[in-house]
């Protein structure tokens, strides 16, 4: 209602004077989706800048002789907000105290790694979404992917480049086929998708874990849960050299954000996807089957989570054990869906959290803040990003002519 | 309170009053994706390393890994920090900690329950990693052997995860309910190892289900539980006391001291992690980085059982158990399940 | 049952409004039976015999325990199992649909079957029957609140992903302020208000900020964790008294606690359990015949519609998904306060996506999130008592059980399930 | 009550659907708003019963001027409104709808009256002769009886102003009356009433006053004295024939062929029962009955929407029963469902797409797998600007056009590929009388290229004015098939059961 009033107040009266053409620009600069990108993430650094300053030791202490010494207190609270926000900055983005140019980027490379399996899985979600599937089971999907492609990677020897096409693929099929029950339970069974996927999250898991405990599955000689290395031959090549971890898995992500954008834009499947994901009767009505449709959407989206599998098994870790999901089906959702299931804005998402992670590190440790502060503060950067309506109204920005509602 | 005067120095000074004069070392950590409060290694390993800031007067830092992908990115800024040892906890972080190394080579680096050999050549990976091991079978032998000298029949077990590191503990406690059986001709019998498999409750972190897998022992007719499974078994503890008639085995640390158990603390499998860390640091401080590999045993007592609660065992018993631990020490009682 | 199979009309649509004889019930019902019987039935070793404990020690009244032949036990309620699969390919072939006590009947051979051949040959352990059944509703409560605070969001249209955060919350503030209190008591009127605070800040980012349900949802889980996480690994573990390990105690009904089986199972319990049994037959009540509920259920289904007969669309969302926030903030405190354990990180574990599924496969009723709770914690249940007794089958199989368990509870017997209408959808004028 | 609306102005975006508009509604008159599809009635009347806010102008009841923060306000007020768009809970009984937000209530715990409830609606019900059970639940009732429950929950408060919006567009014709006679007595006990509708003959039996907006305007008003086609053309814009100009049909070979097909639903209630009847190319034929007689599983089963339990239908010599919907379509059959916003449209995509949805996969839309964007769009003007679809271009989701535009992209998709079968329910339903013109000529200009049509339509107006033979339906069978020239006292009595002439056309 507060954008509906603030709409017609901004819109300029038939006959009044045209708009300056100055005031223009800076009006579409400040209703722009980018300003309000930054806004946001400067409320989420002003509000966990409060649970920064009272993580904060050297506050803390000079807080409690703030009257005696209130310069004190100022200076700790400078201090620990800058460490905080320089170290997110270097771990992120550009590391500007490195003395080297590869030191210089090299967080921002560390980003884009971290990107990429989020990139691979929040687009098999987006599609999902869009297709009125609610896939919660990216996590499952990416574990039995990852299974699939480091078996293929460390069980078989290969020549370079077939081997590396094979374990990719591998990780391609044992996503699609996790996500595949569910979807042919849903066409089948009319089951639930939400509570299949949820519950086969943990069945790979065990899975996974039971497999680690086979004498296949583990390095000679060890008897932990760890599988043997991905031969070299599978792994995905570093692209901007050894010095870096950027692998060429994230191309190959960016090259399947292309795949997802012509699959659901310019193929008659994805335009059937879509159809039945917008209103299953009209298109069953127009002669398009629902549960093929369901089947082959749940297919295509547990692929490219398997996919995502194969960022840590063939690229960073290269090696499997049962928790190399990590929390990436989680933070899949959440990217599919801040980047409103679009592939570009997929990608885009991908990349804030990749240096929302790849921060991390730097704010423990250079910052010495405690991994849960790190936690709250991204989350706050995603809640704030997620509320572009909540960001103008704290700083007064107002809302363009045509609100975008965050949908899938 | 009151200010402090101007000129203290700006690096936390130690409130143990132990005189530590600041020393230019800097000693580092990144914990498995368990965190600093897993009531288990993780948490060992800080304790040692925060004895170490304010003993040692040495500068820390440590961070946390929420997921596997954070391993390698923890351990690189950590050398971009300027530590000059790093300790990594848990064989998860192997390859990571030996990737760093290499990459390295100025850098120590010293590693918690793994031996640092991903090809498993017998020989650590690289050059500058200092090994820390524990035999923890050796302890959990006499917790078992001592636990089935006071059971009415039946003792238990279960772990968090079916993994090494923690089945070791029950291999350890079944082989000495097995060596109690043998030697005093008994039929004590152990509820949830058999050797290879067993009771696991999935996770390190659902306390319920560890009460819940423990009142199912008790159903049973169990009457000790050793969980192996970091706070699940504070789970366990709670069910043990509402019982009244049970006994708790902690791990890792004394829980009669780390728990608010104390009162039905049987006994606890030490693995003196804290001190490892300690030691490895201030011997590094001292004498210079060696990769010698750390191993805790009932020797060097790494390793060891605390005291048994009063009243539970007997005389004759504790002295039995000397005897075996002599005898492990020795190695003409062998802990390996036969 | 092949020849059965080809005279059913051509397969339909899916989804077709007007389905023809459906099979799929029966056919998964006889395989399961067939499985049980060549597994269970022939693989359970001859002359074997499985104890059967039905009471407690501490029950009132002892039962003797019930000592079966092994195989004949296991062969027989297999084919208990296979003849109720019969029936109801029978009542297909009518386009009949069979009652609910079917289910439940083939449910109770099947695991029985299951349990005899796993407690096969094993003198020193047996089946407890009531530490079962006892283990299931343990491990069901939180499940039941949970489901409970999702149905109650989500008949009003507001998806609740949040369930694991408000879970937690409630655990914490509960263990907080419990201890501080020194009454557990205290710490469960604290968590409900933890829960609440959750759904309040889901209730305004998806009704004010129009932001996606699902993106709040699994922001507020971060959030509380790593606020939960920083308060326990700061404040808590500076001071200890602010998270001790304190209980409510058992409340045993007089007489009814004293039925055999069932009376220590139900009436021996703590007072959040009968609170759980309270929230259940009053939501179900209010839910589905009061005026409340009506208008909820209209709020979630056509909010046009309620806007249009006066109905405050959003005021209602609020106010229902605060409540459910509540609801799953008590359900928080069984982790600490009613369990009598301290905080401990992320001690939730995932148990709020678990009752998200529990409250579909319950189709948004309290009585079926009660119904699908109680499934799930049985499943869990039983792996652990096989656990304890040792089992041939690998752990992390066993670790499977429950959820295999509900995937062929929504994939075999309840099939499709509608959510209400409007869910995660935002009511713009 | 009287109402006063002055210089109304609500604006979509940079939409304006109402612009400063005045109007003057007394108390115990029906005011007739005329105008055609997307004029801005719907609109004007959303405003006044405070679902939309206003951005100009204000309301005034009894010369007081009021601010609704909701319907809620509106309906305290006194104001009554029967929205087109049903606004009915799907999985709600009919009761249970109807006493939604005025509940009766027991007890401290606020229990449902349901008794209650059941008896006011079968009071009125019984009063208007509307035959609903209070027990069903809505998303099993055919659209009309969604509809008379609609009625029925606005008759049920009392309301001193009531708006009817398009009230009658799927009654009966005995329902029609039945409703104009209650406004009339509502109008006579002092209601003002509010009526929208596109049927001029409605308007000419009960209104009091009319005024005709046209693209948000009010264009003028006129006298209930006036010709339909005066009115028809004050709408429009332009003069409107109301008749159906065809010539006589020149039937060639039989193109379907309808064999016993019998349809059993889940429940076992026979929903189609032995039909049996042919259709040639080139002639209309129209099948005429009391709504939820068997229509439409008819067309259902024909499209293969619903399994048929036997018989079977062929096409141009082809089986089409037990093939797949996409086969049936393939195979030359054009289908305009019944319920166009569940079955017709997917409201959150373009027209563009809506227009290519059951070829979207067929040259030269599409060329191997690929959509092929410019020949898609290209199709879509030429589309849009012949079905005279009211939109701000090809790219607007269709949820947001009104609902007579909808219409006509359904129909636009459908006529526009060569048929052998056009299968049309219900084709004119809430369109405005110009576009009525306009979809009647293309379906007889359908006819004449050679197609078999099927018209099913609850109008009989519309039946008689297209059919070339007229097919009755009763209880699932077709109990007669009758030449069109069949005088309406026939036909009504053969779909109420009665059996009459035998196959005679
Ligand atoms: N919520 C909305 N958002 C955008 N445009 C709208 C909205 N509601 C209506 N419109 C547009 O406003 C115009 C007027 O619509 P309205 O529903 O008032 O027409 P109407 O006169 O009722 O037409 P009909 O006879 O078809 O019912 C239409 O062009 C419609 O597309
Ligand atoms: N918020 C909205 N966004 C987009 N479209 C909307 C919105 N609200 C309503 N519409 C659409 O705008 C149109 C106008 O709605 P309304 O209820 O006034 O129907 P109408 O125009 O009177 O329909 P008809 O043409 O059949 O008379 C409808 O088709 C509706 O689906
Ligand atoms: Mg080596
Ligand atoms: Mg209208």
């Amino acid at each position: 209602m507060s954008a509906d009033s603030q709409t017609t107040e901004d819109r300029p009266d038939e006959g009044a004077p045209p708009e300056d053409r100055w005031r223009r620009a800076l009006r579409e600069i400040v209703e722009s989706s980018s300003m309000v990108v930054f806004m946001a993430i400067v409320a989420s650094m002003i509000i966990g800048g409060v649970l920064i300053i009272f993580a904060d030791e050297a506050v803390r202490e000079s807080a409690a002789y703030f009257f005696s010494r209130p310069g004190d207190t100022f200076s700790a609270i400078g201090d620990a907000l800058g460490s905080a926000y320089s170290s997110m900055f270097n771990g992120a983005v550009l590391n500007l105290e490195a003395s080297s140019f590869a030191g210089v980027i090299k967080p921002l490379t560390q980003t884009l790694t971290m990107a990429t399996p989020l990139i691979f899985a929040g687009l098999g979600l987006g599609i999902g979404f869009r297709a009125g599937l609610f896939n919660i089971g990216a996590q499952g999907q990416l574990l039995m992917g990852a299974t699939f492609g480091a078996y293929i990677g460390f069980a078989f020897s290969l020549p370079a480049g077939l081997h590396l096409l094979l374990a990719v693929i591998g990780c391609a099929v044992g996503g699609a086929l996790w996500g595949f029950i569910p979807g042919i339970l849903k066409a089948k069974r009319g089951a639930h998708e939400v509570i299949v996927t949820i519950m086969l999250n943990y069945v790979a898991l065990y899975l996974v874990a039971w497999l680690l405990s086979l004498d296949a599955f583990q390095r000679e000689g060890s008897d932990n849960p760890i599988s043997p290395f991905v031969a070299e031959t599978a792994q995905y090549p570093k692209i901007l050299g050894v010095q870096f971890n950027l692998h060429l898995g994230f191309l190959l992500a960016l090259a399947c954000a292309w795949g997802a954008w012509w699959l659901m834009e310019r193929s008659t499947l994805g335009f059937r996807l879509r159809a039945v994901g917008a209103n299953p009767s009209a298109a069953r009505t127009a002669g398009m089957n629902i549960g093929t449709a369901t089947i082959i959407t749940m297919v295509i989206a547990g692929g490219l989570a398997g996919l995502a599998g194969s960022a840590p098994v063939l690229g960073t870790q290269k090696f499997l054990t049962d928790a190399v999901a990590g929390t990436l089906g989680f933070d899949a959702i959440t990217v599919a869906l801040l980047g409103r299931s679009r592939p570009l804005g997929i990608v885009l998402a991908a990349i804030l959290f990749g240096g929302l992670q790849a921060s991390g590190p730097s704010l423990q440790v250079n910052a010495g803040l405690p991994v849960d502060i790190v936690v709250v503060i991204q989350a706050l950067i995603v809640l704030f990003i997620a509320a572009p309506p909540l960001v103008r109204a704290m700083f007064r920005l107002p809302a363009p002519a045509h609100e975008k509602e965050v949908a899938a | 309170a009151s200010a402090p005067e101007e000129e203290t120095s700006s690096s936390a000074t130690a409130d143990t009053g132990a005189p530590a004069e600041t020393v230019d070392f800097k000693a580092c950590m990144v914990s498995d994706s368990g965190g600093f409060d897993d009531q288990s290694f993780n948490q060992s390993g800080y304790e040692g390393l925060t004895r170490a800031e304010s003993e040692l007067g040495i500068e820390i830092a440590s961070a946390e890994s929420s997921t596997e992908a954070d391993f390698g990115p923890n351990i690189e800024a950590q050398v971009a920090a300027g530590c000059d040892l790093i300790i990594t906890v848990g064989f998860l972080l192997s390859q990571a900690t030996v990737d760093a190394a290499l990459a390295n080579p100025d850098v120590h680096f010293a590693i918690i329950d793994d031996l640092a050999d991903n090809d498993f050549d017998g020989e650590i990976d690289a050059p500058n990693i200092k090994p820390i091991t524990f035999e923890t079978d050796e302890a959990s032998f006499l917790a078992g052997y001592a636990a089935s000298s006071v059971t009415g029949g039946t003792i238990s077990t279960f772990g968090g995860m079916n993994i090494p590191s923690v089945t070791i503990f029950m291999d350890g406690y079944l082989a000495g309910a097995n060596y109690y059986n043998d030697t005093n001709s008994a039929d004590v019998k152990v509820l949830g190892w058999d050797g290879t498999d067993g009771q696991f409750t999935g996770d390190f972190s659902d306390q319920a289900k560890g009460k819940n897998v423990t009142e199912t022992f008790l159903d049973q007719g169990a009457d000790i539980v050793m969980p192996v499974a970091g706070p699940v078994g504070l789970g366990a503890a709670a069910a043990v006391e509402s019982a009244g008639d049970a006994w708790l085995i902690g791990v890792d640390s004394d829980w009669t001291l780390t728990t608010d158990y104390a009162d039905i603390i049987f006994t606890s499998v030490l693995k003196n992690i804290g001190n490892s860390v300690f030691d490895t640091i201030s011997e590094t401080i001292d004498a210079g980085f060696s990769t010698e590999p750390y191993v805790g045993t009932l020797e060097n007592e790494g390793v060891g059982v605390a005291d048994f609660a009063e009243g539970t065992v007997s005389d004759a018993v504790l002295t039995e158990l000397d005897t075996i631990k002599a005898g492990i020490i020795d190695g003409s009682i062998s802990v390996d399940l036969s | 049952m092949t020849a059965t199979v080809a005279d059913a009309p051509a397969a339909p649509v899916s989804g077709a409004p007007i389905p023809p004889k459906k099979w799929g019930a029966a056919i998964a019902l006889g395989v399961i039976a067939l499985l049980s019987l060549i597994f269970f039935g022939f693989g359970t070793p001859a002359g074997s015999t499985t104890r059967f404990v039905i009471a407690r020690k501490t029950d009132f009244i002892q039962l003797p325990s019930l000592t079966v032949p092994s195989e004949l036990a296991a062969i027989l309620l297999s084919l208990v199992g296979l003849a109720l699969a019969g029936w109801v390919a029978y009542r297909a072939n009518q386009r009949r649909k069979v009652g609910i006590w079917l289910p439940i009947v083939y449910g109770m051979a099947i695991m029985g079957a299951l349990l005899t051949w796993a407690g096969a040959g094993r003198e020193a352990t047996s089946i407890q029957l009531t530490g079962l059944l006892t283990s299931s509703l343990f491990l069901a409560v939180p499940l039941v609140f949970g489901a409970l605070a999702g149905t109650l969001c989500e008949r009003s249209g507001i998806i609740n992903i949040a369930i694991e955060g408000q879970l937690l919350a409630g655990a914490f503030l509960a263990a907080l302020i419990g201890s501080m209190a020194g009454n557990a008591y205290a710490g469960l009127i604290a968590a409900p208000v933890a829960g609440a605070l959750v759904g309040l800040l889901l209730a305004i980012f998806a009704t004010k900020y129009w932001v996606n349900q699902i993106v709040v949802g699994v922001v507020l889980n971060m959030l509380v964790v790593g606020l939960t996480g920083f308060f326990f690994s700061t404040l808590m573990s500076d001071d200890p008294s602010l998270n001790q390990p304190i209980g409510l105690e058992k409340l045993p009904i007089p007489l009814l606690s004293k039925i055999p089986v069932l009376g220590p199972v139900l009436f021996n319990q703590n007072l959040l359990v009968y609170i759980l049994y309270v929230a259940v037959a009053v939501l179900q009540i209010m839910l589905f015949k009061s005026r409340w509920g009506l208008r909820v259920r209209a709020v979630g289904e056509h909010p046009k519609a309620a806007d249009t007969v006066g109905i405050q669309v959003n005021r209602t969302r609020i106010r229902n998904t605060v409540l459910g926030g509540a609801v799953a903030g008590l359900g928080g405190a069984f982790f600490t306060v009613a369990s009598g354990l301290a905080f401990g990180k992320e001690m939730t574990a995932g148990k709020g996506y678990i009752a998200l599924a529990a409250m579909i496969l319950g189709r948004w009723s309290p009585r079926g999130a009660l119904a699908a709770a109680l499934l799930f914690g049985f499943a869990d249940a039983l792996r652990v008592q096989l656990g304890a007794i040792g089992s041939p089958i690998p752990s992390q199989f066993l670790a499977m059980t429950p959820y295999l368990a509900t995937i062929f509870a929504v994939a075999g017997l309840v099939g499709h399930a509608r959510p209400p209408a409007s869910e995660g959808i935002p009511y713009k004028k | 009550m009287k109402l006063e609306l002055r210089g109304i102005t609500k604006r979509f975006g940079d939409f304006t659907a109402n612009d400063r508009i005045d109007l003057v509604v007394e108390p115990g008159t029906v005011h007739a708003l005329l105008g055609e599809n997307g004029a801005g009635k719907s609109t004007l009347m959303n405003v006044l019963f405070g679902l939309y806010d206003a951005d100009e102008g204000e309301v005034l009841l009894d010369d007081e001027p009021v601010v609704f923060d909701g319907p809620g306000d509106a309906m305290a007020a006194g104001i009554g409104m029967v929205h087109q768009h049903f606004m009915l809970v799907h999985p709600f009984t009919v009761a249970e709808n109807v006493m939604l937000g005025h509940e009766d209530v027991r007890g401290p715990a606020k229990l449902l009256d349901v008794e209650a409830a059941r008896a006011k609606v079968r009071e009125i019900s019984e009063r208007f002769n509307f035959n609903v059970d209070p027990d069903a639940v809505i998303e099993d009732l055919p659209v009309g009886a969604q509809q008379r429950v609609e009625i029925i929950k606005a008759l049920s408060r009392d309301a001193s102003l009531l708006i009817l919006d398009e009230p009658t567009a799927v009654l009966t014709p005995q329902e029609t009356d039945e409703l104009l006679g209650i406004v009339k007595d509502l109008r006579d006990a002092g209601t003002a009433v509010v009526l929208i509708t596109h049927k001029l003959r409605e308007v000419q039996a009960v209104a009091d006053t009319i005024t005709v907006i046209r693209r948000g305007k009010v264009v003028g008003t006129a006298e209930p004295t006036a010709s339909q086609e005066e009115l028809a053309s004050l709408m429009v814009g332009r003069a409107v024939t109301m008749r159906v100009d065809k010539e006589p049909a020149k039937p060639g070979e039989t193109m379907l062929e309808v064999d016993g097909l019998t349809v059993v639903d889940a429940a076992g209630i026979v929903q189609l029962d032995d039909v049996s009847f042919e259709v040639k190319a080139g002639e209309i034929l129209a099948i005429a009955g009391v709504q939820g007689n068997g229509q439409t599983e008819l067309t259902e089963a024909l499209l293969g929407v619903v399994p048929t339990d036997a018989g079977n239908a062929t096409l141009d010599g082809e089986v089409i029963t037990g093939r797949t919907i996409k086969e049936v379509l393939h195979s030359g059959i054009g289908f305009v469902p019944e319920d166009r916003t569940e079955d017709g449209i997917v409201a959150s995509m373009t027209i563009a797409n809506n227009l290519i949805l059951d070829v979207h996969d067929k040259a030269p839309y599409a060329k191997g797998g690929a959509l092929q964007p410019k020949v898609i769009a290209d199709e879509a003007r030429k589309h849009v600007e012949q079905f005279d679809v009211r939109a701000t271009g090809i790219d607007q989701t269709t949820g947001s056009l009104s609902g007579g535009n909808q219409q006509k992209v359904v129909l636009a998709r459908e006529l526009s590929r060569p048929l052998k079968l056009l299968i049309a329910s219900n084709p004119t339903r809430g369109l405005d009388v110009g576009s009525i013109e306009f979809v009647h000529k293309r379906i007889v200009a359908e006819r004449d290229s050679g197609a078999a049509v099927i018209i099913v339509s609850a109008e009989l107006d519309e039946v008689v004015a297209l059919a070339d033979r007229i097919a009755v339906m009763y209880h699932g069978r077709i109990v007669g098939i009758v030449p069109p020239d069949t005088d309406r006292d026939t036909l009504g009595l053969m779909m109420a059961g009665a059996h009459d002439e035998e196959e005679a056309a």
